[in-house]
């Protein structure tokens, strides 16, 4: 059942994305244009609210299959939050809070008793941002956030967002600062996924269209071991997709999310790079789609903790068990 | 488009009452082992220890139970071939019989056939050997020249076979060789297999060292060597649709990523429990890259299972295996600087023993090329 | 067998003096540059500061005097441009100029030509780009389309360049084009190349704008542009010959592993005079990797000095170089957990400014495989 | 004048390790079996005392000319310890000590004040050992010492010696324990260059020879691209053994060794991996010449120091410089 929701929905929002993620409207969201055409397509199927019990006017959608759509989303570079929507969305209605219209993203705030920061929230200045300050969860009021822009190397919003402590309060939060990082970490894990299988695709056509030495490029050998190891990264990339979707399903995020960003980490790199192999010149430029792709790849694999970061948590734990725990804990997925 | 169809196989309460009883059982049978010898995986062979495999049920997992099969599920089967792979177990003597004869035998044996083998497969009694390369073939399998020749008094063998693993202590081959000149369109037409007694005159088995001095590998020769008729496995001339079946099953299994295993967790062991950042970090990166392996080739298992083609998925799991397999040696020495003594303590003996084994990791299988080449095949590249 | 016989090119007084007043000259010149736009490497354009370097005499510096050229030693040169590399000196103006299109002058040019150009190039003043490459061709160099038809005129031109440096802001281009067809036997016949002025009627620059946004490259279209008789470069038909003996050239410099060295600096910078073990022995691997292409590159520049074929030996350095140049990102990236930002501070938006380069590391030059192939021929492979 | 004379000596020992270093030999001594003949060879040409002084009955050669002998015994993967000898002597000469005649090998001694310990000394059991105690060298009285045989992978031997403190004196040395390391890890440098090169050599004729699919597998443009990466791995080895020999020589040894190591190593691993890839399934066994060649790499590279310990060396060394001194100390070679 869950799989017929699963391509239910992927086909509703790959239509839309097929229809508004054109290269003009990636193009002026990499230099900070709102897409407001494609966020409004985009929130009028529901799916922003795919998580959303259906007390909180959601459509309560198993969570493996909603977030299925996040892969598709990065797979056409899609320029709007919609897997932070989800999320903020899905934290907001379980910690019994009203989800409101429109844009969402969500933040874990630091700092002084004075000033709390949360540095590079992504599209910290369009999204409404479900914070998550002192262990208290609330969905922040615009008008008491500072936003100071930023973006990262794709031109996605990455913004600096500062409030004043005393004027928050909120509901006690199901999670913490560190399962939100796990989150975004889970997310940018499937954004890789479908970011990987898209530049992959990109890469097998122009191999195959494109005609040297009087053959097609995709007929050299030494080009189709590159291909062939590019597909071994985006089918790495897509199990990890897969083993975080798992982890934010059942809820136990660790040591799955960890190992999962990691390993999609690396794949994203190494996989950019053959994917750039391959177009040469071409893919180089700024009007060829490849990079709104590899920018992203590039961005998504730091976002809420890169390889290191990751290696060291599921590091550490399996340290701490012992070396004959080590089986087992990869059994147990433990 | 790359859609290679990876899915998460979730486990179940049988797999792990079965995961549980395996270790039980390893504990007490092999508990001793040294971690040089566990370094050995699936290479360290031991009779006695396959035959008390097969009398707990964990061989021959899913074949049907009229030829002493067990009837349980292909991810059952994987939980104890991966449980013995962890764990260093010497599973050499009744391997091939029980991942690639016996399955093969099942598929296109004749029911006589059937019945007298599997169950003395299944009961760790009789083992296998394969003859497959030859000296001149390298990757190239359809240049093999062995022949057989069929007379009135059955088949008659002649040529040589070489990289042949145990066939020095092996009951049967499964011999592929011509039976009939390639058509003029097909040099892959004209093979066929046979079950060989090794015990028949004219089979004369030459040793070959490996670079660790040890004896798994052999040259074989056959001269005019008489198989009885009913030798012939499968209709004559299929011999090559069989190998080529069988190379896919050969490549899905947990061996093509945890032959290194045994050495990560001695480098967990030399580490401790409070290593430096770095540590931490390469042990997590290198369980991590188990771990996700591990998925993918549960995957593969599970397509095998559904009866769907496996090929591409399972050249992809042995790829990523086969370099995380060399990885594991090459970061486990940097962070324990002890160099590599077969003589010496736990680490560095076990590091000796892989590092020795380590050049077959991207040979068993296929080399490196081959196996990208069959995933670009996938990508309709060629 | 193998015998690549890189030898140590041992320093002198000569180039140290020569080392320190470049090192002098660049503090002055551009000691508040930012490490951002250091990162931009040899893609920072700066007219002025090429009239500068051309003042000092550091420009046509291995060239007779009677152009203008200061008659040093390819060593001296080297020292020059390593200098320049390092520091992150805007040196994309002069580049083409000093590196090939001067140095081809000079080999194949007229009297006449040398005297008109080579003089303002090593003063820095006169600029070139280079049209080599095609909307078809990638690397098959000898597909290229563009045609020079011969009247009394003069050369007429059509066809159009890609992938074309600077054409935007050079005074001239060395054009490469057929001038007549191939002969059946041999199809990298009838080319030649030809000194355009490019603001001659007939030429329009496009710009393309690199995925950083940038505008280093163009696409230039030739419709019926009437060139001077005089603007043939060397024999007619000789284009491919020079090209190919420019390309081996072209490999050879220090600007093939330099690339990220400015990223490398701020990296030493980030992690602090006492980094953890793990961080240190991770920059000494890069250093070391660094200090040992170093003496490859160098030994490169020998190889030219006295006159040998360097073609080998430099696909070897620029191979490895380029590999390098992605690896410093990579491990820089990992060691100081910085997200990647074009306008952040130092270090991070060096690492920007640094990955979003990174695709054209493995192109220029020469595709990986191209390199590769060029090796397995000096292995006499094929 | 010193290329004369290395051309000249190299001749010289190539035409011993030609004649002597076969597969048998090398099979007996990877068991433990003494090549007596070929040491008796080799020492009769006068080259194991290329380094010590005219005085002291040496030829009192370059050094860079006389360890190029290092290199080219490493081709024949000669079971000697003739790179051993060489500095051992060269180290009693410098100290003014005489130079016995017999192999020799070189080792630091550590521990407490009763027992001296030196591990994996090179041919301990049957070389004189010129030993570095307590800031002293000497050479140490076959009696007073007690060898626990053992091996590297290749079967050379790497003995561990024991000796009584009280019972040994010896002259002030010029170098340090530190130095003794660095001067080991220079001889493996040039050793590992050797090694790949005949690796590589190996390759590329076996390579050439094997016909696959009706072809020269040096035709399959994959393995075409493995042995340019292959022949890459060797240049880098040989330029970081001129390296180490021209540290030797100008007995500045850091940072230029630490570096020379280090590569090196990398190389060595890399290398020997595509060796045997291109080789397959008869480069695994006992019989075929190339494991004589990989086991030395995989030893060599760990012994006197791995990657890790040298680039940490060197990259302590640079940071406490400072990122604006980095690329001068690279063109000082500081």
């Amino acid at each position: 059942m869950s799989d017929d929701v699963t391509i239910m929905i992927r086909d509703m929002a790959e239509r839309v994305f097929a229809d508004h993620c054109d290269r003009q409207v990636l193009a002026a969201a990499a230099v900070g244009q709102w897409p407001g055409a494609l966020w409004d397509a985009v929130e009028s199927t529901g799916l922003t609210l795919a998580l959303v019990s259906e007390e909180g006017g959601g459509a309560a959608l198993p969570i493996a299959a909603a977030l299925s759509l996040v892969d598709l989303a990065a797979e056409y570079a899609a320029p709007i939050p919609l897997a932070e929507t989800m999320i903020a969305a899905w934290l907001l209605d379980r910690a019994g809070l009203p989800v409101p219209a429109g844009p969402l993203t969500f933040a874990s705030f630091d700092g002084s008793a004075d000033t709390l920061v949360a540095a590079r929230v992504p599209w910290g200045r369009q999204a409404g941002i479900v914070a998550l300050v002192d262990g208290a969860l609330l969905l922040l009021d615009p008008e008491i956030a500072d936003v100071a822009p930023g973006a990262n190397v794709a031109g996605e919003p990455r913004d600096r967002v500062t409030i004043d402590d005393v004027a928050v309060s909120g509901v006690p939060s199901p999670i913490t600062a560190d399962d939100m990082r796990a989150i975004g970490a889970a997310i940018r894990t499937m954004q890789i996924a479908g970011g990987l299988k898209r530049a992959t695709d990109m890469a097998l056509q122009y191999a195959q269209d494109r005609v040297q030495f009087g053959k097609s490029l995709s007929k050299f050998q030494a080009i189709q071991q590159n291909l062939a190891v590019l597909a071994t990264h985006t089918a790495v990339a897509s199990m990890a997709a897969t083993m975080a979707r798992a982890a934010l399903a059942t809820g136990r995020l660790l040591p799955d999310v960890a190992i999962a960003k990691a390993r999609a980490g690396e794949a994203a790199g190494a996989g950019a790079a053959i994917a750039h192999q391959v177009h040469g010149a071409i893919g180089f430029t700024l009007e060829h789609d490849l990079q709104f792709l590899t920018k992203r790849l590039w961005s998504w694999r730091d976002e809420f903790g890169n390889e290191a970061e990751w290696n060291l948590v599921y590091g550490q734990r399996i340290a701490r068990a012992g070396a004959d725990a080590l089986w087992p804990a990869i059994t147990a997925g433990a | 488009m790359v859609d290679f169809n990876f899915q998460q196989v979730p486990s179940n309460d049988a797999m792990e009452t079965l995961r549980q009883e395996v270790r039980d059982f390893l504990a007490v049978e092999i508990g001793d082992r040294k971690p040089a010898e566990r370094a050995l995986s699936w290479a360290g062979h031991d009779a006695a220890f396959s035959r008390k495999v097969g009398e707990r049920g964990w061989l021959g997992m899913t074949w049907p139970g009229r030829y002493c099969g067990h009837e349980r599920s292909a991810l059952e089967r994987y939980v104890v071939l991966e449980e013995m792979l962890t764990a260093g177990a010497p599973v050499s003597a009744h391997w091939i019989a029980d991942r690639q004869s016996g399955p093969l035998i099942l598929r296109v044996g004749t029911e006589e056939q059937r019945q007298r083998y599997l169950p003395g497969i299944a009961r760790g009694e009789i083992f296998f050997c394969a003859g497959l390369s030859e000296p001149d073939t390298g990757s190239d399998l359809a240049s093999a020249r062995t022949r057989a020749v069929e007379t009135d008094a059955g088949w008659v063998v002649n040529g040589t076979k070489i990289w042949n693993t145990n066939g020095h202590r092996s009951h049967y081959m499964i011999l592929f060789c011509r039976t009939d000149a390639p058509s003029s369109d097909a040099r892959h037409s004209g093979f066929s297999q046979f079950i060989v007694d090794m015990s028949l005159p004219g089979i004369e088995v030459r040793p070959i060292l490996d670079m660790a001095g040890e004896h798994h590998l052999n040259e074989i020769h056959f001269s005019d060597a008489l198989l009885p008729k009913d030798a012939l496995l499968g209709p004559k001339g299929s011999g090559w649709q069989q190998v080529i079946s069988e190379l896919a099953h050969e490549r899905s299994g947990p061996e093509r990523f945890l032959s290194s295993f045994p050495l990560l967790v001695e480098l967990a062991r030399a580490l401790g429990d409070s290593p430096s950042a770095h540590a931490a970090a390469s042990l997590g990166r290198l369980a991590g890259q188990v771990a996700v392996l591990r998925q993918m080739s549960l995957s593969v298992a599970g397509m095998l299972q559904r009866g769907e083609d496996p090929t591409v998925a399972a050249a992809i799991v042995k790829d990523l295996g086969a370099v995380l397999e060399q990885e594991v040696i090459e970061v486990a020495r940097l962070l324990v600087a002890t160099e590599p003594d077969l003589t010496g303590q736990d680490f560095a003996a076990s590091l000796a023993t892989t590092l020795l084994a380590s050049p077959s990791f991207s040979l068993r299988g296929g080399a490196r090329e081959i196996l990208r080449g069959i995933i670009a095949r996938g990508l309709n590249l060629r």
